[in-house]
């Protein structure tokens, strides 16, 4: 068991950071702890999408790059300090699809340089990424060309989950793309609404979601820990939340008011 | 959800319809990543498209306009469209706007594109284009759309003048068939309801909007 | 809901068949309903691994090739007819390593033609494998040979799970290799020890292991249905039964006979 | 096990010990593939592999013997070695059995190489072989076994007619140091009953023949 603060700790300037799409557990209690550090230089890696917190860390001057199949707010539209960021040239831009970031994470899962990957050719994505490869399928007769996705190592992963025993193993549920990125990660940082007594690998029920103590470096408590997103099969988002930051973000100023207003109340209301 | 709606009230079992994010329509348990797995496996038929800019090639563009990286106006990105396009049988592109900047002649930025060259791996893509305006279909060996219909309200002369690439019509294209009442009722009731789950506010919107004309009209 | 016979049907001549490794959900109940039906040629895939099943369908004659990283009885030694028909010539082998079997899979349930693998490379498997291929690593700065595997896409899987629901959800737990041969396959058919009738996507507990209804085919009831093998988290394996096999198997017409005898009592003691 | 059971003897924190069929020592949740998975990962440092044949350059042959793939005498197959042998740090051979068919000059069939070219890329391989009469330390860079010491009760000239392979040793080999009476305590007792849990008949057979001498002596 570790705090906040100590979490953030493993956050240190230019490592590769992992990072959940808006619905599967976003550790947003971190954000604030990762921006009291100011650690720049961040590669963010979403997965496969990105939102508030991305946002937030953008905002903050963190970021020296997003690898990304899409930055939003969702209902609350588009994510405000990245695309002015995206406009002004601040952060480079690793445009992606949604299955690419999925393959990237999968090889570096099986130890593979790269994996294979269908679509993407003829599109505008594929002539920007240099680092995407395309031959031949070896296995056609000739022609046939398929692009290859090289393998997403990220230094360290960030998520919030619904619960963590003592031992170190977290309860995933069926979001297991949480997994997918911790398996290729070197360092996998958790943060739980809570801790409970009993071996979560004990019981076949609910060992089916767990991601083992093997590949969690850190467990934090941080109840509500994804507010204002919500958490699934434990509370809803708090769009009004999102819609607030989504309006005070439109400029450099209004998100540093918003930010400055969290640090002081950093729970929902 | 509408064909689910209806086939359920015909005692019939409906198509599985997704709603990432949603618990209710999650019939998902590998992540995130599901989704394109099953589309790679050719289990998915049909897939709702949307673009900041479509062009008569049926190019989309979700990333932005003007000059990649530098787009003075940026969308949020191309999700999974530069893979579910190619693998998905049945495309239905959806652009609620009708206008020269939505529907444009090439798009400033092609996140997925609407045909691929012989040769390249590819077992789905585009078969029509919704818009607020018009019902187009498309063809890929032109390539290129084909008015299907018109709404209420519109005509030929606006459709064009409103269309940023060139396209296929009859002299006299058909009116597009308004929904009857009762599906119309579907609609607004428990397609309503069920989309509320994953997008309350854009559900209580689109209620907002269709109240206030009726109550006008009453 | 369908009785065994009718699973069977599934299983024509000349398909290509994935089975599981003993201890993740063998369909046992099942092996006697298709050896009934006397298909042939059935191209098998083991996942990864075969064993008493594997071994009493090349005893009854059905089977032309087995893709598989070993064959064996475990604790009761080899299998006896699997070796007996290599040592004749009798079944074509594709003699793969557990991670390939896997490999395979993951292409299909990708709907990628390849994955790459680590290893392989001064191995006589892949020596004898010619629909195996060997490229330079696009990614490196040249040589660096990997092995690509292709996509191995079975037209029936078969295993068998502690439960299903009423709508043809399978509770598959952590066996996740389950959910791996059936997104590959075109057809899942599952035997299940009870049905349940709460619908087992409602609760993310039993969510996160389910393997949803949308890619099984068709379930059926089979109390006992791994036995002489186990089932994780309902019943050991019967260890003397399978000695029991084994040691009858040596010979065709031992074999002959356990099977016969196994006609009139299927069930366990 | 015995390591993790000594070091929690010692009131540290053991390493994590892995059996596939286990429920009890089964920490993985992603099914078979996920030991393959993690060593591939870099996150397995040791594995135990046995083999039918094992040759000087650590070959290993778990196929069969004769040509394949009409091998007269067949054994299971070559399970995951193909991959772990290649990937995993520090592999460890054993094989009970020391005999000049066990331990060959060449095996039959190359189910897993012990070394591999230059420019093929390996991270792990064989460190040691363990038999029921020696053990050997083995060196990439020769390739080749050297003896490290022989077990109480055996001598140079009996291993040298019992291993088909040559290999290097010291003029007077070391003998192999038996475990202290804690050590084998624990092996005896806590290690064989988790191993039971898996294996129960090979542990069973295992208290079996170590009970028989010792019921001799007594």
């Amino acid at each position: 068991m570790s705090d906040l603060r100590a979490l953030a700790a493993y956050v240190e300037p230019g490592i590769r950071l992992a990072l959940p799409v808006d619905y599967a557990g976003v550790s947003m209690a971190m954000t604030g702890p990762i921006i009291a550090r100011n650690t720049r230089d961040l590669d963010l890696v979403c997965v496969p999408t990105g939102g508030l917190q991305v946002d937030q860390l953008i905002g903050a001057g963190l970021v020296r790059s997003v690898e990304t199949s899409a930055v939003s707010l969702g209902e609350a539209g588009g994510a405000p300090r990245f695309n002015a960021a995206v406009k002004d040239g601040i952060i480079a831009l690793k445009d992606a699809t949604c299955p690419a970031i999925h393959a990237g994470l999968m090889a570096a899962q099986k130890g593979s340089p790269f994996m294979p990957m269908r679509g993407l050719i003829g599109s505008d994505l594929l002539r920007h990424r240099s680092d995407w490869r395309v031959i031949d399928n070896p296995m056609a007769d000739g022609g046939d060309p398929v692009v290859l996705i090289p393998a997403i190592k990220p230094d360290v992963t960030l998520f919030h989950a619904p619960m963590a025993d003592r031992f170190g193993n977290v309860w995933i549920g069926r979001r297991r793309e949480l997994a997918a990125m911790a398996y290729a990660s070197a360092t996998t940082l958790v943060t739980v609404e809570r801790i409970v007594d009993e071996n979560l690998l004990a019981d076949e029920m609910s060992a089916a979601g767990v991601l083992p103590a093997l590949y969690v470096t850190e467990v934090a408590l941080a109840p509500k820990g994804a507010w204002p997103y919500g958490l699934w099969g434990e509370y809803p988002t708090d769009t009004a939340e999102i819609l607030r930051y989504a309006r005070a973000a439109r400029s450099a100023e209004g998100f540093a008011d918003y930010m400055a207003g969290s640090k002081t109340q950093m729970e929902p209301a | 959800m509408l064909l689910r709606a209806l086939k359920q009230q015909a005692g019939e079992k409906g198509p599985r319809i997704s709603i990432l994010g949603s618990v209710e329509h999650n019939f998902f348990t590998n992540g995130s990543a599901e989704l394109f797995d099953c589309a790679g496996q050719g289990r998915i038929d049909a897939f709702f498209l949307g673009g900041g800019q479509i062009d008569g090639h049926a190019n989309i563009n979700l990333v932005g306009t003007g000059d990649y990286p530098l787009t003075p106006v940026r969308w949020p990105g191309s999700f999974g469209s530069a893979y579910l396009y190619y693998v998905v049988p049945r495309v239905i592109l959806f652009r609620e706007e009708h206008t020269p900047r939505a529907l444009v002649e090439k798009v400033d930025f092609i996140s997925t594109p609407g045909v691929s060259d012989p040769g390249v791996h590819r077992s789905g893509g585009p078969i029509a284009l919704l818009t607020g305006k018009a019902l187009f279909g498309f063809d890929k060996t032109k390539p290129g759309f084909t008015l299907q219909s018109i709404h209420p309200g519109h005509d030929l002369a606006e459709i064009k003048n409103a269309t940023g690439f060139r396209f296929d019509h009859d002299e006299r294209p058909d009116q597009t068939m308004p929904p009857d009442p009762q599906t119309l009722e579907l609609l607004r009731g428990r397609v309503y309801d069920e989309v509320a789950e994953t997008y309350p506010d854009f559900a209580a919107q689109m209620r907002r909007d269709i109240e206030q004309p009726l109550s006008h009209a009453s």
